[in-house]
């Protein structure tokens, strides 16, 4: 059961990385990828039981926390730029 | 056994903990640090030459559960030659940086690190260690390249950056082909293993070689792989040109050497018409463009990339008939060239200071005035060239002869050229030098030499001499080599 | 075809796609992106290759510090349009002549792996036997403060090495007011609150959790830097910076403990030999003052490179 | 060796015939540094892959790699100081 | 009683990736930049809940339960704000909503 689902849910992953949009936008780009985040956090959680290695929790734990800190990056950066003159 | 650890871990504690001191404290500890340096050098030195080569199991955990280093007589007369240049760099450097304490509050830590990398990489007998060392000496090598902070420099230092971690990059590929071979990476274990004679994965243990030393190729700037060097080693502080041309290149090609005697040489002398054809036209083609060069130190640099040429020619005849005689000619050529090479980059850079610009048009009546440094600057070309009584003249002569016994008579002849050529790029600088500049009088009161420059034309002036003296003492260092080497 | 097979099959078919979009694609923000997923898939790779720790550090540094690094540079980087120099004939040829050999190479590596004879030393077994003396119980730790414990001093050395160097690059006047002044939003000045003593916490149980299972110095730190770099845009934003420009005795602590133990264990016995006593807490004490400093260098790496950026504004503005 | 070893080590080969290929053509530094860290995964990939083909865990490698991935991280941060360096000086029209 | 919970975590894993799946197929198909957002940055999320809820049941143990809530605290703080800077720009590039209607400008 397990099994199958970290299967199903990398296919979805890969599927949308493959059909995955180009555009118009590159915010569409950037949710391509926290689409990515949170499918790979699922995986790593049911790998996790999978394989039977709590250890892997951790992993899905840090990817979490750092995607935290990536997310507010960009999002310091994007209201940086924001408005005329750049973009 | 005590100096080992002393000589790799005392350039890190100084280099860190000159960050924190104030900054006429930095000089004294460097100094200080640089001459326990040659000390402890020494001291393994005898200890070599007395008792022969030995292992140093890191952490009392020998290979391959742990990291040996290996004490052998290629491996200190390398550390002594990295602990003299860097020596009198220092000095050089704190000289010339008196104008600019804050790149002089960078170069030291840098220093350091760089020094403690050489050392490492020199004594490391550990494939992934040295990925490790090799790392070290790259970033600092290039941190160094950037200190000046111009443009030009930047740009000399991103290249440097890019072409030294797609070296590694490559190193490392076959250090984990290696490791997923034969399941260690001690260089001592993996020697038995290599030698088993009907070997499985033949075509798999060949990429994994050849990808070691294109890998090191790239960092020894090896023609074509030598375009990173001119803007960097001619565009960095002369104190910096002469650590990277004396030893940063060496330490890459010095790897590939351990490599060859103790790890592959029979593998790889597949390579040797490549390794033939790429040295070759190393020296020619370096030379040639070393003739043509406009700036001084472009001139060195590319003068540079024809001497790696000679390391790389030679490194097949060692597994030929002609072993010994090779292996004396590559390490007479490291250390001779090591030294002249410094002296010359220091003098040019002494040459720079008292002319109106870079330009070798613009040397004109250096000569009379910085003559200490143009004379620096002639023995160490003396020594490029391979004139006697000099290392370059030893090194070149050992080499002709490996070729000869093992008949590359095509060989011999670019090896002549090579040191014809050496001598048109070093008597044009000097020719020029001499020449006086049309307005002696506007000149001098541009520029006035002065003491410091004096001192440093000293220190070029030591090396150069060291590098005349080495013509004397090729036989004791052909004894030193002999210890543990190719065992 | 069994399970675990076809589930690496399509990991693996994954990675290759996004790292060929990552090499190819046009707008640089999106090579960006898509390399913070690279690094999201690659730790699954990690995990299925039984290698928990090294997905902890693919998942803290090499997609989540990285990332952050890249996406500063970026956004530094964006105004400028490198001009893509139409490539002459010969540089087309040459490329093309690269692009088949480095083609023909990974098949011939490819073909020539199974052809590989059973290995020759099997290190794991002996990692093992000695585990007793390491001072540790999870066998990476041993390797990596322990038998391999001298690659990584020099590694650290790399680290600090770097930071010198970028600080060095990126000497600008306005350094200590730098990513204050990059405006933070709304939305992460909250963030930065409340999210950051459960980074701190998260990068204590890493560090703790490393003598035992999965974890360590180097995941920790990342997570603290993590922490730190979300603590930058409050007020305690300055004075990290300043701990961290100015090469304090925090940035360096960990490499001058770490060597000072090299030292010190130099007398009688070859360096960095532990004493089975002491081993389990030396290693300790190393891996704190590691993941303190390494967790400040590696978030000095992020201030330098956001600096530009905050005088980059107000330059324009 | 295993199936998913297999396959990840010759993934870890292409990755890094990508990104070394890349490195070298593309032009922009920014995107060298990322198809260095693109070789440099596929390095390590095949390191671990090849590292435990055996079938068991193996440690030593795992270690190996750790150093590896820190050391990258630090040469990337480098490459990128030094790339918005050069940005900023050619703003500023150099020195 | 472990039974019961078993299979309670399968059906809540089955519930989030269904939720995945709705999110996956919304990014590709929802016509504009909003709408798609709400897609990746809430059925995402909510998947990623259930999913890991379900594991925690099954898990047993209280740890992991922990780690799980983090975990889903985390992403949900990450997604959040970054939904919300991708809105504030969109906005202030003046991207339409129902893109379908107004021809479609690339960005930079």
């Amino acid at each position: 059961m397990i099994e199958f689902a970290a299967l199903l849910l990398l296919t979805n992953t890969t599927l949308t990385l493959l059909l995955g949009r180009k555009g118009p936008t590159q915010a569409d780009q950037l949710l391509a990828v926290l689409l990515a985040g949170s499918n790979g956090i699922g995986i790593l959680a049911l790998v996790a039981a999978w394989q039977a290695e709590p250890a892997l929790q951790d992993v899905a734990l840090l990817l979490a926390a750092l995607a935290a800190v990536l997310g507010s990056t960009f999002a310091r950066r994007s209201w940086q730029r924001r408005g005329p003159g750049h973009d | 056994m005590n100096s080992i650890a002393i000589i790799i871990l005392a350039p890190m504690l100084w280099g860190a903990i000159a960050l924190a001191l104030p900054p006429r404290l930095k000089f004294p500890l460097v100094f200080a640090g640089l001459l326990l340096g040659c000390f402890s050098a020494i001291q393994l030195m005898l200890l070599v030459s007395t008792e022969g080569a030995f292992t140093y199991a890191v952490g009392s955990w020998s290979a391959p559960l742990g990291i040996d280093l290996k004490v052998d007589g290629l491996a200190v007369s390398m550390l002594l030659l990295t602990q003299i240049i860097s020596l009198i760099a220092a000095l050089y450097a704190q000289l010339y940086l008196k104008q600019q304490p804050r790149q002089l509050a960078y170069f030291w830590p840098l220093l350091g690190f760089l020094l403690c990398g050489l050392n490492a990489l020199f004594l490391s007998a550990d494939l992934f260690n040295l990925y490790v060392t090799l790392e070290v000496v790259g970033l600092a090598a290039v941190s160094l390249v950037a200190l000046t902070g111009k443009r030009a420099n930047i740009n000399a230092a991103l290249r440097y950056l890019i072409a030294t971690l797609l070296g590694s990059g490559l190193y490392l590929l076959g250090t984990g082909l290696i490791y997923g071979l034969y399941g260690t990476v001690s260089i001592e274990l993996l020697a038995e293993l290599i030698e088993n004679p009907d070997q499985p994965a033949l075509l798999y243990l060949k990429i994994t070689i050849g990808l070691i030393i294109v890998g090191l190729m790239f960092k020894a700037a090896l023609w074509p792989l030598h375009y990173w060097l001119p803007p960097a080693h001619g565009g960095a502080m002369p104190a910096v040109s002469a650590l990277l041309s004396a030893l940063v290149v060496k330490a890459a090609f010095y790897i590939v050497l351990r490599l060859w005697l103790e790890l592959f040489g029979s593998l790889a002398a597949l390579a040797t018409p490549l390794l033939f054809g790429l040295g070759a036209a190393a020296i020619l083609l370096g030379s040639w463009r070393a003739i043509q060069a406009d700036e001084l130190k472009r001139v060195v640099a590319y003068s540079t990339v024809a001497q790696v040429g000679y390391l790389f020619l030679a490194l097949p005849l060692l597994s030929t008939v002609a072993q010994p005689p090779a292996l004396q000619a590559i390490s007479m050529q490291m250390i001779a060239h090591g030294t002249a090479k410094a002296a010359m980059f220091m003098a040019a850079g002494i040459l720079v200071l008292v002319s109106a610009g870079g330009k070798i048009a613009q040397l004109q009546g250096s000569a009379s005035r910085q003559p200490l440094a143009m004379f620096a600057f002639a023995l160490a070309g003396v020594s490029l060239i391979g004139l006697p009584p000099s290392g370059g003249f030893i090194a070149k002569w050992y080499l002709l002869t490996a070729l000869i016994e093992s008949g590359f008579w095509p060989l011999v002849a670019v090896v002549l050229a090579g040191g014809l050529m050496a001598a048109w790029y070093v008597f044009r600088v000097i020719n020029i030098a001499f020449t006086d500049s049309p307005d002696e009088a506007s000149d001098n009161t541009l520029i006035t030499t002065n003491k410091p420059q004096q001192t440093m034309a000293w220190l070029a002036m030591l090396l150069a001499l060291a590098a005349i003296a080495l013509g004397f003492c090729g036989q004791p260092l052909a004894d030193l080599i002999a210890t543990g080497a190719a065992s | 075809m069994a399970i675990d097979t076809l589930f690496d099959a399509l990991l693996a078919m994954s990675l290759l796609w996004i790292g060929w979009r990552i090499v190819t694609t046009q707008a640089d923000f999106n090579a960006v992106l898509l390399f913070i997923g690279f690094g999201l898939l690659l730790a699954l790779a990690w995990a299925r290759l039984a290698a928990p720790d090294i997905a902890l550090a693919e998942a803290a540094i090499g997609s989540g510090i990285s990332g952050v690094l890249l996406l500063e540079a970026w956004s530094a980087l964006k105004q400028q349009t490198v001009a893509a120099t139409a490539a002459s004939p010969l540089q087309r040829a040459s490329n093309i002549a690269l692009l088949a050999g480095v083609g023909l190479f990974a098949i011939a590596l490819i073909m020539s792996l199974f052809t590989l004879p059973p290995v020759a030393i099997t290190l794991a077994s002996a990692v093992d036997s000695q585990l007793a003396q390491t001072g540790v119980s999870h066998p990476v730790t041993a390797v990596l403060l322990n038998y391999r414990g001298y690659d990584t001093l020099l590694e650290v050395m790399v680290v600090l090495l770097a930071l010198i160097a970028i600080v060095m690059v990126m000497n600008q006047p306005n350094y200590q007011q730098a990513g204050v002044q990059a405006g933070p939003s709304k939305a992460n000045n909250s963030q930065g609150s409340s999210v950051s003593p459960l980074l701190i916490l998260l990068a204590i149980y890493v560090l703790w959790a490393g003598a035992h299972q999965p974890g360590g110095a180097f995941q920790a730190a990342a997570v603290l830097t993590g922490c730190i770099l979300l603590l930058g845009f409050t007020s305690l934003g300055p004075t990290l910076q300043r701990v961290i420009q100015q090469q304090q005795l925090a940035t360096l602590v960990g490499l001058l403990v770490f060597g000072l133990v090299a030292i010190l264990t130099s007398g009688a016995t070859p360096m960095l030999t532990l004493p089975p006593a002491y081993a389990g807490g030396l290693i300790l004490l190393i891996e704190s003052f590691l993941t303190l400093s390494l967790g400040l260098m590696l978030a000095g790496f992020a201030y330098a490179l956001a600096k530009p950026q905050g005088s980059a504004v107000s330059k324009k503005s | 060796m295993s199936h998913s070893h297999l396959i990840f080590a010759s993934t870890g080969i292409l990755l890094f015939a990508m990104g070394f290929a890349a490195a070298i053509v593309s032009q922009a530094p920014l995107r060298k540094i990322i198809a260095l860290n693109v070789m440099g995964s596929g390095i390590f990939l095949s390191f671990i892959a090849l590292g435990s083909r055996a079938g068991n865990i193996d440690p030593t490698s795992q270690a190996m790699v750790l150093t590896g991935i820190v050391v990258a991280v630090a040469a990337s941060a480098l490459g990128l100081a030094l790339t918005l360096r050069l940005k900023t000086l050619a703003e500023d029209g150099d020195e | 009683m472990t039974e019961l919970l078993h299979y309670a975590g399968n059906a809540l894993t089955l519930l989030g990736l269904f939720f995945y799946l709705a999110a996956s197929v919304g990014y590709l198909r929802f016509p504009d930049l909003y709408t798609r957002l709400h897609s990746v940055a809430k059925a995402d999320n909510l998947g990623l809940g259930l999913v890991l809820a379900g594991l925690a049941l099954q898990s047993g143990s209280p740890i992991a339960a922990l780690k799980f809530a983090l975990v889903w605290l985390l992403m949900l703080v990450a997604s959040a704000s970054v939904a919300y800077a991708i809105a504030n720009r969109a906005k202030a590039l003046k991207i339409e909503p129902q893109q379908a209607s107004s021809p479609e400008r690339p960005e930079a």
